[in-house]
């Protein structure tokens, strides 16, 4: 009973969406004319990374902060602390990942580069560093972590306190995240390569954290 | 034709996200759930957002992928 | 009929699936999945509709890019709660009754 | 203002850098210092009569992201900033050195306040999203911190609402992008006229539904009584306080701003949840009343209070009717902040959970009892307290327009408030059993509890001043 009013429901909505949304609709504001205009202001050439770290900068840094929320709770959560389980790998994988992994950072590096005038930046570069990190645990060359040491910490904060210790700085500009059109390159830059190492410590640790096994595991 | 390949493409996406809520074995579900993503990550493409294609494909389907499949792997042994 | 208006549509069932998976499925993980569904489909009716005359738009596109990396991590935190749950009671599912 | 938003991300970094269970003294000097700035903007704000705001980036809505501090919103950052520190001081003697789940109280409780600021301030409905999630996140996290099965349990059941209520959230924000290219409240407002197309009436409902569920209003506050009845102490009362205070204010801010003229359109939606405002009022009371565990007897009554606050909706085109709804959230918020730590106190001495084990409990901690019926007196209505002044506000309001019913709501609630209130108290005047032993508190404990339920009560002497400030708009 409650499946099928449930189904159905959310049937009838999606058709009442989807007849909303083929009708025309009124012509609202157009942000592409004021992301254009501002292009050449906001201190990079791509405009999605313009919008996501100088037009709505802010969003960004409440979303690292989300993501860094996110991995403290998980900490929180308590997971069993044990030994780490061994994975049965054969070495050619060991070999292949050991290649693979320097070449997955290299990438990074070219995807922190290119953001600022085509597709890429600081979330791609840190994903791609923690899938390094991940398939180095997954073929065994990289233990899980435990309670995170001191460095670790600082690490995964870093590129967040960089980001708030660069958005604050910018006060003495009048607001928050405003950029002098001379020094954004620069500046988003440097919060970009923080945010890429964090994000890569952050999104490797969502995963290596978990991967604690629980007590029960011999 | 580029349009039939969207039509092509919107009819995976709806399997493939069906599928993946529907099916009977769990590991099936979560490996399809890892196609929807690649799936959508290529709809990025052809929405002309590579940047959210690169972020769905390494984060999207990669790393929530590999979140699953080991919350998987630990969910079963704990059972057996 | 443009591909972001089509995408869009999709958007809007797959967001609908997705909601239904969560009200309806019991087992926690397939829930996570149900719950990623409904983002993905959120997502892709953000920027469709927003580029329904294919003119690519840079503001959904960023606001979708904070999305996923809010999913994601919601994700994670999800499955480490699903994680802790299964230690505890050896469940894959909610408790029933009422406290 | 902007502080108020960077202080708590601040010292709720530090507080991981620094390690388990550290940070505290960081935490309870952020709070004052938020204090400080939360009563010096009110101040401005109800001084200068308009809203301040503050243009991120200096690129202006819509490009970029705008802060607004109007009188409502400046009074929902006072609110928060003083429940907050006096929760600080009391969660800083709650946790013992080395418990689990305090480890990471103060950075997840950082997160937590840096949200909620973050919340009543942004002017920016896809800003607000991302400070929703934020506020969410930590919330869920607190409730699971180092808990056993049911709680864990209980932290999963409100994580699903909250991503559900915020998933539907969202895609009504994609539904206004894709309608009218912006997400800036202020630049939105003006274009939404009646004959809207109907992406935006879905939009509307969307939402609105999104942030019932995570206010947990009857229906939707099935999630509420296990997460806020099965936390620590200092996490029910952040959360009953503030947490679902912040999606009221949300619902209050789109009914009074964007979705204004749908609403004139359709007069009668403004009755829906008043009437489930009504059902909340009724439920969460009789299931309060009935209740075995002390805690969960609170945490229906949170919901219970929570229906008051959506009794305003049909009266939001007259007079007073804001004002009776903040003044609802600050009674509630402080009575049941203070209710909490006190039941937590009394908890901790008795070891025991339920109801029946507080027989006794008023011989060896009176200041905490005292707290508890202060408390109390604000949540039934009693004069001169805070809720006292809401109500009044709200009966007042009611009558202006001729909505008896309301009235009668308002004072049967009031008296279901009372029977549960005083099931309490007549249970810790009842003689201790022989060979009853109730352990040693920390002083500091029962007399935040007692700061909180007396400022509850003394509010309704300065309400006048109060209900100015949120009659400063833009």
């Amino acid at each position: 009973m409650k499946r099928f009013v449930v189904a159905s429901g959310a049937m009838a909505f999606a058709v009442l969406l989807i007849g909303a949304l083929l009708e025309p609709l009124p012509s609202g504001v157009d942000l592409r004319v004021a992301v254009a205009a501002n292009m050449t202001a906001s201190g990079v050439e791509h405009p999605v990374t313009a919008v996501l770290l100088n037009f709505r900068g802010y969003d960004t840094l409440l979303e690292i902060a989300v993501l860094l929320l996110a991995l403290i709770v998980i900490l929180a959560s308590g997971i069993d602390t044990t030994s780490d389980r061994s994975r049965a790998t054969s070495s050619i994988l060991q070999t292949l990942a050991r290649l693979a992994a320097p070449l997955m950072i290299v990438v990074a590096v070219y995807l922190l580069w290119a953001g600022a005038f085509r597709p890429g930046g600081a979330f791609q570069a840190g994903a791609v560093l923690a899938s390094a990190a991940v398939l180095l645990h997954l073929t065994g060359l990289l233990p899980s972590w435990q309670a995170p040491l001191l460095t670790l910490r600082w690490g995964l904060t870093a590129g967040f306190l960089i980001f708030l210790a660069v958005a604050a700085g910018l006060l003495t500009q009048g607001s928050l995240l405003q950029y002098p059109p001379a020094q954004a390159g620069m500046l988003i830059l440097l919060i970009e390569v923080g945010l890429t190492l964090s994000l890569g410590l952050i999104l490797a640790g969502l995963f290596l954290f978990l991967s604690r096994d629980p007590g029960d595991d011999s | 034709m580029s349009f039939a390949f969207d039509l092509l493409l919107a009819a995976a996406l709806l399997w493939s996200g069906w599928r993946s809520l529907s099916v009977d074995r769990l590991d099936r579900a979560i490996v399809l759930f890892i196609a929807f993503g690649l799936l959508m990550a290529l709809a990025w493409a052809r929405l002309s957002a590579p940047d959210i294609g690169l972020a769905e494909a390494a984060i999207g389907a990669g790393l929530t992928g590999a979140l699953l499949l080991d919350a998987y792997g630990v969910l079963k042994r704990g059972k057996a | 009929m443009s591909s972001g208006l089509l995408f869009a549509c999709v958007g809007a069932l797959l967001f609908a699936m997705g909601i239904a998976g969560v009200i309806l499925i019991g087992n926690l993980l397939r829930r996570v999945l149900a719950f990623n569904v409904m983002g993905s489909g959120a997502f892709l009716i953000l920027v469709g509709l927003a580029q329904r005359n294919d003119v690519p738009d840079p503001v959904p596109q960023a606001m979708v890019l904070t999305g996923i990396v809010v999913a994601v991590a919601a994700t994670a935190l999800a499955l480490a709660l699903v994680r802790r749950l299964h230690a505890l009671t050896g469940k894959l599912e909610l408790p029933t009754d009422e406290i | 203002m902007i502080w108020l938003i960077l202080l708590p991300l601040v010292w709720a970094s530090l507080a991981f850098i620094l390690g388990a269970g550290r940070g505290k003294w960081l935490a309870i000097a952020g709070l004052a210092a938020q204090t400080g700035l939360a009563f010096d903007l009110a101040a401005k704000v109800g001084a200068g009569g308009t809203a301040i705001s503050h243009t991120i980036g200096g690129w202006g809505a819509p490009l970029g992201i705008d802060l607004t501090a109007d009188g409502l919103s400046a009074a929902m950052l006072l609110l928060t900033q003083c429940v907050a520190l006096p929760l600080a001081v009391y969660a800083s003697a709650y946790y013992k050195r080395d418990e689990a789940a305090g480890a990471y109280f103060w950075p997840l409780a950082g997160f937590l306040i840096s949200g909620l600021n973050a919340l009543f301030l942004s002017a920016d409905l896809f800003n607000i999203y991302v400070t929703l999630e934020l506020v969410g996140l930590a919330a869920v996290g607190l409730v699971a911190a180092g808990g056993g099965a049911q709680q864990v349990a209980a932290a999963l059941r409100y994580l699903f609402a909250t991503l559900v209520g915020s998933g539907l959230y969202l895609l009504g924000v994609a539904l206004i992008y894709g309608a009218y290219g912006t997400v800036s409240i202020e630049v939105l407002t003006p274009l939404v006229t009646s004959e809207t197309p109907r992406l935006m009436w879905i939009a509307g409902g969307l939402m609105l539904i999104g942030l019932m569920l995570k206010t947990a209003l009857f229906p939707f506050h099935f999630w509420l009584p296990p997460a806020h009845g099965g936390a620590p102490a200092p996490v029910s009362a952040l959360l009953s306080a503030l947490v679902v205070k912040a999606s009221f204010y949300l619902i209050l801010r789109l009914w009074i701003g964007p979705f204004g003229p749908l609403i004139a359109a359709a007069e009668w939606l403004a009755w829906l949840p008043a009437l489930l405002g009504t059902l909340a009022i009724f439920w969460g009371s009789w299931r309060a009343i009935r209740a075995e565990r002390l805690k969960l007897l609170i945490a229906y009554s949170t919901v219970a209070q929570l229906g008051y606050l959506f009794l305003i909706f049909p009266l939001l085109t007259g007079h007073g009717a804001i004002q009776a709804g903040v003044m609802q959230a600050f009674a509630h918020g402080l009575a049941k902040a203070g209710m909490f730590v006190a039941a937590g106190v009394l908890i901790k001495a008795t070891g025991q959970e339920s109801v029946a084990g507080l027989a006794g409990a008023v011989e060896r901690l009176p200041i905490t009892l005292l707290a508890f019926g202060l408390a109390g007196m604000t949540l039934m209505g009693l004069p001169p307290s805070s809720g006292f002044l809401a109500k009044w506000q709200l009966i007042e309001a009611a009558l202006d327009r001729g909505y008896w019913w309301l009235v009668v709501v308002v004072l049967a609630g009031g008296l279901l408030a009372a029977v549960y209130v005083f099931r309490v108290l007549r249970q810790a005047f009842l003689l201790a059993p022989p060979g009853q032993t109730v352990a040693t508190v920390p002083r500091i404990l029962e007399w935040t509890a007692f700061a909180l339920a007396a400022a509850s009560v003394l509010l309704g002497l300065r309400g006048v001043e109060l209900m100015q400030l949120v009659g400063v708009v833009a």
